[in-house]
């Protein structure tokens, strides 16, 4: 790197609001390109993997190489539906925090393949450590959308009882571990949950996600550490989307080659995988899983993609990114890539895709009216204010029970 | 004199020695190009470059850590935690380092290092992001701590943590960010634009350490607070028709005692009030010295008015905030016991 | 019953629970095959598998994420921090995950860990060797706190935390590891086999939580601390020749108020001791209640002995600990006050 | 690596008390095999660095290949005679603790290379942010013993104060910073001082050292990302002793190649030397130096060593390894390497080295009688007691001002 003898000097991404993007530096390898290891291949053998691309889908919308997870039709529908679901609920959540029914709102546009496939290629026994934009797996495991509705707008049936900001889901029913507001927390406790899950005898392995901008954190460490000295079965999922709120990647990055690449200093396998494809997505995290479950350990996995929308409904991407860098992404819309695909398998159609989109259009527009039914944020009902008293304690202690009767309950 | 939000005159004092100091760095998450995400930083980097005012990797430890060894090496970096509630990464840097760097060093080195984080509730911002942590900070040999509650203090405040030479833990109650506020969220937002503290000179002045604001002088009780909960008090005492001596701390530790000890020894009762959680909050210390210091001048037991003990809740933000009906309610309580 | 030090009988505690309950682990630095720095976890290894003791990189907020991790999944760890001093890497993972857990996800999800660690000084321990944080966790909603001052409690206490769901964060206070201590260091060191409390049955019992201890009743004040500043207490008052009632509170959080309350109500004087500095420690929050619950009892202000508002100093160590004769002129102002 | 399906995985050393160590298993290079890159060489292409051992004395005690830093015989006689020194200071502490007349001691017996060579390759304004076992550097930078010794009895000249336990020596004169007690804070802390020493347009660098068990706090990972993201002037070292008190250093490993192997997840240059070949430590030393001066940036360094001794006074090395590691240790003793090379090279004698020993066996003795002249730990004379109540804050507060009185000062 070249560099001036004075100053500080930080990364700076390549555009900033007004500059046009142009991603011809990225260099993004044909489909099908990189081999697939075994799956107890040895750790030492794989590192050009935390430099490479797994990549399935070619610009022609098949399927090639190795890394081919060869799903049926009706496996790829069901992720496609997932992800036109979700964004179909991401999009009314969204709109409904704008005229104040919520209080916050965070989307997941352009990266719902990172989440539903990955979820896709886990055992519904495996627990997932999720961030706070991963609701495409939630979506996929089956979470009904009146529930998560009720939770984000903190009403009577929140199962959160309005404790939590909207998003940070909880559903132990799915597996779905508690989101945190705090970033990066869950990796190490994964690993954790992965441990024990072996220390009991079984085979279900825990899978966490963490952002690009997260990969910074002390708990980023922790968890890798821990992952490879008590060799526990659990992915870690990088997801880097290029921004951290109005934050580059490259701030987070450094003069790294790869976020997967840290996977090399701890020892385990770090794949770089093109998160805008569902297949390669769905193949990594399932060659990760079952590695994961024979007792051959962790595996740390880079998703690239692209965050297609504002960090959260409080930030405002114009402001700090180039308008149109989600549109010349060159990896592209992962359920445009899907839908394309299945396409051209004869599996769906155009046609068959607007109606499905409408019909989830309804079907969120279904869910919202039957959720605010049971309150919402601004008006209530909410849960009894008592409950602010609860379950900070197993037993509510004497200075709570004060308190609680202080506030007249 | 401009009028100013609580963000505008931050922005100033940062601007001014930004300006004035060039070991001065401001940075954090988010704190260069974009401005930080309340946006005190705003427009800082346009105009210093990105070499003074620049963004960090999110890790605050290292966040702190980075700001000490600089300092350590003539530098006085002002750093962002973006909100209170995720200082905690780095409170090992804070309470094992950068309070103690002059202490186990016997002066050699020392570390004038300045961490600005937003604090508080009332926007609904949940659990993590409504945290007031400063009773933490309080029981750190070493740090100071202060909190602002107005434009006016919170920039002379500001710049007199930057110029002092040692850490200062600098919180900012982001619910006063653009207005004052009085705990009703059912009562329209007022605008600094009207309040006299909204005005603030547009060159340096400082307001000192150490130094607490009587906000009103008053003889029935005595009210203690700092940040958004001078507003409430003011409020209360106000609407219960209670003549209230209010005392704005602003800097927590180390805090003006005379100020508080002259006077509970006039009022006889006092109340102390803060948004953190009850136990072990900065109100027990407070009490507990009152207690010591004005014990035969009291004629009712120190009151506290706090946050509860649970963590910050998302939907009943409004039930755990100490808002202007428990603080009159306290003030009855209080005026009724003989 | 057999004599043990505070040390055998934790060490037996947790032979106990590792036997009876095969979701026991206990893990952390150095614990496995040496069993600890202080030998709290000797022979457990060898005894129960290095699947069930075993030894963690050192990074105390991966151990704590560890162990809050396999709670959720069913498991109850105990995990160590070797020195209290080192337990703020993983304040966060505390703060923020393990005391919340239940509160975030409505009770779906529980962390029954109990974290374990030597605290306090007596030992020439130097600053990051002696520390009594105590009060930090006191502040956090969500956490009990305990603090043993003998074997006997001490095996009952960890029993009662490795049986609870709650998490649990048990300070054990290393100078008493090997014996009592009255806080004056030229007084020979004695051993827990002439103390009835260093008797210890050998199988399973608990020490409640939230319960205190009333080591000695009296009319003459009340002396209210845990851990080391029990016995200082003890001896102080022994030879002050003040009929103290001597509190125990053994739980920090959520402690016996009633145990406080109904003995102060009694004396109508009160001193609170811990080895932590004084601001904001917990004798504050302790000082705050009493003269809330008990004002129209008290006939002076309630007192502090503690630790200074200082890192703990190695070779002045016997100048900070607040020791025996501390304690007696406190009790002799204490007494002449009317 | 080979696991089977339930239970936690941890790993072992191969040896423990009782067991006879043999080290076939370790790989040790030739001397001279591995090219020495140029200062400004990418860090992509480093990578076999951090896998390979630079080593330059070969088992003739000649200097081969390229690392080989031609240092004159007077720098390494003065690199040798800093060891000894040393070697008889730590002996000489050690044994005053065990009669009492210091409350702590810890030696770094067979670490003495990596300190000294570390330092000899540095500048005098280089700032050190060293841990508790480069007690070399600071003798190699010309800290006066009876200073030294002052501190670590806490007597009246201490220029602690007597605040700090023994060997957490901090002497701004020397630009040698506070050692902390806790383990890696100041790693992070490091790279702030270079990047303010750039911004401040100097071209001194900071040089840090922790050990092995000490790279896996949240502090190593917070070090290694910010001297990325600001391309610090900083030289980050591992010190891979083995051990970590009683730990194994496969603890904090895990599955890892190596620790140096750590760089390329930070796209930084990771090095592993031999760190009981005083010439390999020295040029490797020498040329991150080169480099972060030339503000090219950060370097990881793995010092592969062994810690002779106990880890400190606290502890007893032979409950819990095998008692004759050391001896056995592949790498041999980095005093008798380099004093053999001397010989070899003619600039040194048996004789000469052995009237040197007992030369610093005086001093030392010397300087011991010295140091207590002016008081010890157990009976005084130390700081004034007031002392305790200075230095908290600039000015005293209050607070403080009352503490001081209510303890009669
Ligand atoms: C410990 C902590 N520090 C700071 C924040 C504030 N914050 C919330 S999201 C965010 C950016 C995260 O970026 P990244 O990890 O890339 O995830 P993404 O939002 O892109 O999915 C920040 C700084 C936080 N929540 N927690
Ligand atoms: C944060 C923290 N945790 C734990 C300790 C206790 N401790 C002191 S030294 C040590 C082992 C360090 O081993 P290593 O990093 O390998 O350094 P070495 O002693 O081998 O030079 C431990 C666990 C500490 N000082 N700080
Ligand atoms: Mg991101
Ligand atoms: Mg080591």
């Amino acid at each position: 790197m070249a560099s001036s003898n004075k100053g500080i000097q930080v990364p700076t991404p390549r555009f900033r609001p007004g500059d046009r993007p142009n991603f011809d530096h990225l260099d993004v390898p044909q489909a099908g390109g990189l081999p697939k290891p075994a799956v107890d291949a040895d750790s030492q053998n794989l590192k050009e993997f935390a430099f490479g691309l797994v990549r399935v889908l070619n610009h022609n919308h098949c399927a090639i190489g190795d890394w081919d997870p060869h799903l049926s039709s009706g496996m790829l529908l069901d992720g496609l539906k997932s992800m036109v679901l979700t964004r179909a609920y991401d999009n009314r959540m969204m709109k409904m925090q704008r005229t104040k029914r919520l209080s916050f709102y965070m989307k997941c546009l352009g990266e719902e393949a990172v989440a539903i496939a990955g979820a896709a290629a886990l055992r519904d026994d495996d627990m997932l450590f999720p961030s706070y934009r991963q609701q495409g797996a939630l979506i996929h495991r089956g979470a009904d959308l009146v529930d998560m509705m009720c939770h984000c707008i903190s009403n009577s049936r929140d199962n959160l009882l309005g404790r939590q900001l909207p998003v940070h889901y909880a559903r132990k029913d799915l597996n779905w571990f508690s989101i945190s507001g705090n970033l990066g927390t869950q990796f190490p406790q994964a690993v954790g949950w992965g441990v024990a899950s072996r220390a009991k005898g079984n085979d279900a392995i825990a899978c966490s996600w963490i952002g690009d901008g997260t990969s910074a954190t002390g708990d980023f460490h922790a968890a890798c550490t821990m992952a490879s000295t008590y060799n526990a079965p659990v992915i870690l999922n990088i997801v880097n989307n290029q921004w951290a709120i109005s934050t580059h990647e490259s701030i987070a990055a450094g003069s790294a080659e790869s976020f997967a690449a840290k996977a090399i200093g701890y020892g385990i396998p770090g794949i770089r995988v093109d998160g805008n494809d569902f297949l390669a997505v769905y193949a990594v995290t399932k060659w990760a899983a079952e590695r994961a479950r024979a007792g051959l350990g962790p595996t740390l996995i880079e998703t690239f993609t692209y965050r297609g929308e504002a960090h959260s409904t409080s930030d405002d991407p114009s402001k700090y990114r180039a308008q149109d860098e989600w549109k010349l992404w060159p990896l592209g819309d992962p359920v445009e890539r899907l839908k394309s695909h299945l396409i051209v398998n004869g599996d769906w159609s155009e046609a068959e895709h607007d109606d499905y989109e409408a019909q989830c259009t309804d079907e969120v527009t279904k869910a919202w009216k039957e959720s605010v039914s049971y309150g919402t944020l601004e008006d209530g009902p909410h849960s009894p204010v008592e409950t602010i008293f609860e379950d900070v304690f197993t037993e509510q202690p004497w200075h709570l029970r004060r308190q609680r009767q202080a506030l007249g309950y | 004199m401009a009028s100013m939000t609580m963000i505008q005159a931050l922005n100033n004092a940062l601007d001014l020695k930004l300006t004035d100091d060039p070991s001065v760095v401001a940075f954090g998450e988010d704190v260069g190009y974009f401005g930080g995400v309340f946006g005190v930083t705003k427009g800082l980097q346009e105009k210093h470059g990105s070499g003074r005012v620049y963004d960090s990797p999110i890790n605050e430890g290292a966040i702190i850590a980075m700001a000490m060894g600089m300092a350590v090496n003539g530098m006085r970096p002002v750093a962002e935690i973006q909100f209170a509630d995720y200082i905690f990464p780095g409170f090992d840097q804070i309470l094992s380092e950068l309070s103690r760097i002059r202490y186990r060093s016997a002066g050699q080195y020392t570390a004038p290092v300045t961490i600005r984080t937003p604090c508080g509730g009332g926007i609904y911002g949940g659990q993590t992001h409504s945290m007031s942590p400063e009773a933490f900070f309080t029981h750190i040999p070493g740090l100071i701590v202060m909190m602002p509650s107005n434009p006016y203090d919170a920039k002379g405040m500001l710049i007199s943590a930057m110029e002092n030479d040692d850490p200062v833990i600098f919180f900012e109650p982001k619910r006063l960010y653009n207005g004052p506020f009085t705990g009703d969220p059912h009562v329209p937002a007022s605008s600094w634009t009207k309040h006299p503290k909204g005005e603030v000179p547009e060159g340096h002045y400082t307001v000192p350490i150490g130094k607490a604001d009587i906000l009103r002088e008053g003889s029935d009780v005595t009210m203690v607070g700092y940040g958004t909960m001078v507003h409430v008090a003011l409020a209360a005492a106000e609407e219960a028709g209670v003549d209230a001596e209010i005392i704005d701390l602003r800097t927590i530790i180390p805090y003006d005692v005379d100020a508080v000890t002259n006077s509970v020894k006039k009022t006889g009762r006092c109340i102390v009030l803060h948004e953190a959680p009850r136990t072990s909050g900065f109100g027990a210390e407070l009490t507990a010295q009152i207690q010591e210091d004005c014990f035969y001048s009291l004629e009712a037991p120190v009151m506290r008015i706090t946050g509860w003990d649970t963590p910050y809740p998302h939907a009943h933000e409004w039930s755990y905030f100490p808002g202007k009906s428990r603080v009159m309610q306290a003030l009855k309580t209080m005026m009724e016991t003989v």
